[in-house]
């Protein structure tokens, strides 16, 4: 059984308390992402400054995998820079989707690669891509109220 | 609580996916609504068809071909018997509900309705029963409303009354609600509707496998199902209507097999049911459909109801008692679906891990968003049963839904 | 004239029902132009899905309903491989080629062409590539013009260029004449179709199974076909058109599956292709049709079209030898179709007296009227092969003839 | 093998020589029939003088089925009654499609009954109906010019 694998601990308390689990009023980016088939459903809230994202939050709601993947990736890419977060994302998917992800991608993802799990369930693989298919969507441009769809 | 007949235990040795495991795991199949699975009969019917007597209908000289014909024809009148039409020229083959559906909105309600016409339809119906007539209002200046239903998933009849009135020319409801289980009082929405002179049209895909269906006894306009939800086939569905309302209805597809006489700038359409049949249709599905109708026959729709009535009242029984589960959509009148949350515990979850124990039930929004909207849920998780369901699975289920419930905690 | 490679003969094998007899005589199956034979591979792969693994697509969390959709999304690559379009994306599902022609009709034809506007299609399609536009510029003030073919069944260029102008919105063609067996120039006629901005669709439901498609190559807008013509089961068949187009085109269909979210007042559709297929798709004939295509490209179809050339080449010639027999479309550029008169004998009576000998072919207007129009005859006989069919069928087949000429004697 | 009683002499040599193949410009009933399926197309016109059938011809192409039972039909009811010929259409009808049709019913159509054989091939009976539906439709009402369609 390798739900374990999926529904691990981390992913479990981060889906009981989640991190930055909120708006940001002065927030310079922003973006909806949801899964209309299983109801996810978030907005992510982006401060950039300079070149690095300076604060995050999400708020909405979903599934233990999509709520626990909003919570861990906000923690961990709060204050890197933008390029670190977009090779953080490549990884991300990377991780959940092929059988074998790259050292290098390991390493770049740090905790984050526990979402590997995922692999084993395709019909959850969007669940844990939504927030970083809705950020990617928040950075793309400057206008705000983006809505993001993975369905 | 009588415990349920052997009988349903050996009913589904004729299933032979039902014999297979996943994950390891015997299959639990409860997810009968989205489709059922297929008896031997069924399958056994198509393919010997294809690797004995496979020609197309309705065009050879050759024998093969008038079989073929003969045989498409003759489910023609099995079908209409299924659900007492009065003719067998009622009965449409189409692909499914949707495009029976589809056909109405199109034929009927684009055909014959005028700016300021009202449809309407209940606020928890299928996508396949909601988005073409929202959208043929749209599109025609028709007024699309919708019926409310209260806490419980019954429509409220006294609001449906005072939204009636000679404007009202189409209601679309369904027979059984896909999400929520409620069997709908058709036989008093079509009276009450045709005392304003409108047309009724009973999506019946969740109901023909489930229930004895008389269209001339609920006396409505139209009826539409799917094959694949009453054991046959994928590709094969039926729209049944009143002859004099297929009679006056355009064509919707246009092609061969559904004209008489084609010239360079005239066309003449053949007679019902054959106008509405454009193309080769799919005539093995329609040998497999009668299959399943024979076997659905055999077991006797009384049966099959009685099973389902005892299986919906131990599960009910069963699973109000999880803590923190509620069941959305407990009707009086119900069938046997049962749609449920958990506290703080996501639809989806419960559908994956319910799946590693290999029981299959259905988490999402169940193409019924607004249903989804009316309840404040985003999703539901899905149990949904027919007669080759027993009391294991119901008690597998259960367990599966304490293991997930522990895992949350 | 070289006779035919063993090869034929042993690829009948394949096929169960040509081991079947027809009124005591082995059948002679040459009605191919109206439904093919099916492969046991074919007959196998829809079999075991519905024994092992049947759930439906696109809505499971679980494991079983996750496999289909996988499936299912699977072959939409492999058609797109097989007709060489640019994405998947421009593959979508439908019943057969009626459908995909009327979706075009609706959806393109029905919403973008302006009065004056003009379809143009050839004087000799088959009525589902012909009632449709004729159907839709009757109704939206279009021009509907036929453009002629010559004496021998090939189409007029020369009154197609001069047809042409700014105000052709859309061309339709078949790629082979169900009729005849004339293989249209399609590649030339879509790109002078271009030329003056117009799209063209190509009805390729007489093409797919005989010869390489490319869709890219020919750069068609629009291209379909049934799988019950290329092997493959009942009650499916694709639509290919160009992604821009797609995007652009509202849906057909409206119901599950299609959608994005539904509103009570507003709907979102999804992307493409799944816009366009509302409904539980025939998703275990889509298996049935990835078996079909699989065993096409097993064999090749380069050897396919060897094979059938030969076999046209050899039923010519002896067809030809019959005295008071007519072939009707004697196209240089030929499939192997032969429609055929005798002299004062009625193509119906042709056919009944063949079937006795076991032999089936086809008598009548084949759904194409206006060809039938055009060659003043009011029905033709048509023997149509397969790769599947052998020179002592045609043997039979020219026995037979005279047989019937003897007794009309 | 049944083909030789389907294509029975008569029926062949009908089809070769139709009788009363033209067209009746004193008519006083007229219809059209036709087989779109497979080409079949008659006209049939009827002289009704008092109760009789006076006079009749028809016109068209078709099978040799549906032409042979043109010819044969005109031929043998010619001068009879209308009463007589309704019975005739019946028991033609029921020759056609039934197993054991009626002594009664071989009486009355004497020589017509040889198309029993089209009993045997369904999809050929509309030819040999053709022509009798098309004087049912002649006869029913006053007016001329009638279509009638039997697919
Ligand atoms: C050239 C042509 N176009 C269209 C069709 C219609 O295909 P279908 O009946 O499978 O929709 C056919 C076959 O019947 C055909 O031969
Ligand atoms: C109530 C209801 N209506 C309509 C449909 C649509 O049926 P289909 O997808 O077979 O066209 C379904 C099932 O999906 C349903 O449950």
């Amino acid at each position: 059984m390798n739900l374990k694998r999926l529904y691990q601990e981390t992913i479990l308390s981060h889906n009981k308390s989640p991190k930055n689990f909120r708006v940001l009023d002065d927030c310079t980016h922003e973006a909806h992402g949801k899964n209309p088939l299983c109801g996810d459903d978030f907005f992510v809230y982006v401060k950039v400054e300079g070149n690095k994202i300076a604060d995050i939050g999400f708020q909405g709601q979903g599934c233990a995998i999509s709520k626990a993947s909003a919570s861990l990736m906000t923690h961990y890419i709060k204050g890197k820079s933008l390029d670190v977060v977009e090779k953080m994302k490549n990884c991300f998917i990377e991780s959940i989707t092929q059988e074998d992800c790259s050292d290098e991608c390991k390493e770049t993802l740090g905790p984050l690669f526990l979402f590997e799990g995922v692999r084993d369930y395709p019909v959850r693989v969007k669940c844990a891509a939504l927030i970083w298919r809705a950020l990617e969507s928040a950075l793309s441009t400057e206008s705000i109220n983006k809505e993001v769809s993975t369905e | 609580m009588t415990s349920l007949p052997l009988y349903s235990t050996e009913l589904k040795k004729d299933f032979p996916v039902l014999q297979q495991t996943m994950n390891g795991k015997p299959l639990i199949y409860l997810d009968n609504a989205a489709t059922t699975q297929k008896p031997q009969a069924v399958i056994d019917a198509m393919t010997s068809f294809y690797q004995d007597s496979y020609a197309t209908v309705h065009r050879g000289v050759y024998r093969l071909g008038h079989e073929s014909t003969a045989i498409y024809d003759a489910v023609r009148k099995q079908v209409s018997r299924f659900i007492n039409a009065d003719s067998e020229k009622e009965i449409v083959y189409v692909k499914g509900t949707t495009e029976a559906i589809n056909l109405v909105a199109n034929s009927f309600a684009g055909e014959f309705l005028q700016a300021g016409d009202e449809i309407l339809v209940s606020e928890i119906e299928h996508h396949a029963n909601f988005v073409p007539w929202q959208q043929v209002a749209k599109r025609n200046g028709l007024v699309f409303r919708t019926i409310p239903v209260n806490d419980v998933g019954e429509l409220d009849m006294t609001a449906y009354e005072s939204m009636l009135s000679p404007k009202t020319k189409l209601v679309a409801i369904g027979h059984v609600s896909n999400a929520l289980g409620t069997i709908h009082p058709v036989k008093e929405v079509v009276k009450k509707a045709h005392s304003v002179g409108a047309k009724v049209l009973i999506d019946g895909a969740q109901s023909v496998a489930h229930m004895k269906v008389d269209v001339q006894d609920l006396d409505c306009d139209f009826y539409a199902f799917s094959g694949h939800k009453l054991l046959g086939p994928t590709g094969i569905g039926v729209l049944y209507a009143k002859k004099e309302l297929l009679e006056a209805m355009p064509p919707y597809m246009l092609g061969g097999d559904m004209i008489e006489t084609v010239g360079l700038t005239e066309t003449t359409f053949a007679p019902i049911p054959e106008k509405f049949e454009a193309g080769t249709p799919a005539f093995v599905e329609v040998i497999g459909l009668s299959a399943a109708i024979s076997y659905i026959e055999k077991i006797g729709l009384e049966a099959i109801e009685a099973i389902e009535a005892n299986l919906l009242a131990i599960a009910t029984e069963k699973l109000s008692k999880i803590d923190g589960l509620k069941i959305i959509g407990t009707a009086k009148n119900k069938a046997a679906v049962i749609s449920f949350v958990l506290d703080n515990i996501h639809p989806h979850d419960i559908g994956t891990i319910l799946d590693e124990y290999g029981i299959a039930i259905r988490a999402g929004h169940h193409c019924a968003q607004p249903a989804m909207t009316r309840y404040c849920v985003p999703a539901t998780a899905r149990a949904s049963f027919s007669f080759y369901n027993t009391e294991s699975d119901i008690d597998k289920l259960v367990s599966g839904i304490h293991a997930v419930v522990e895992m949350f905690a």
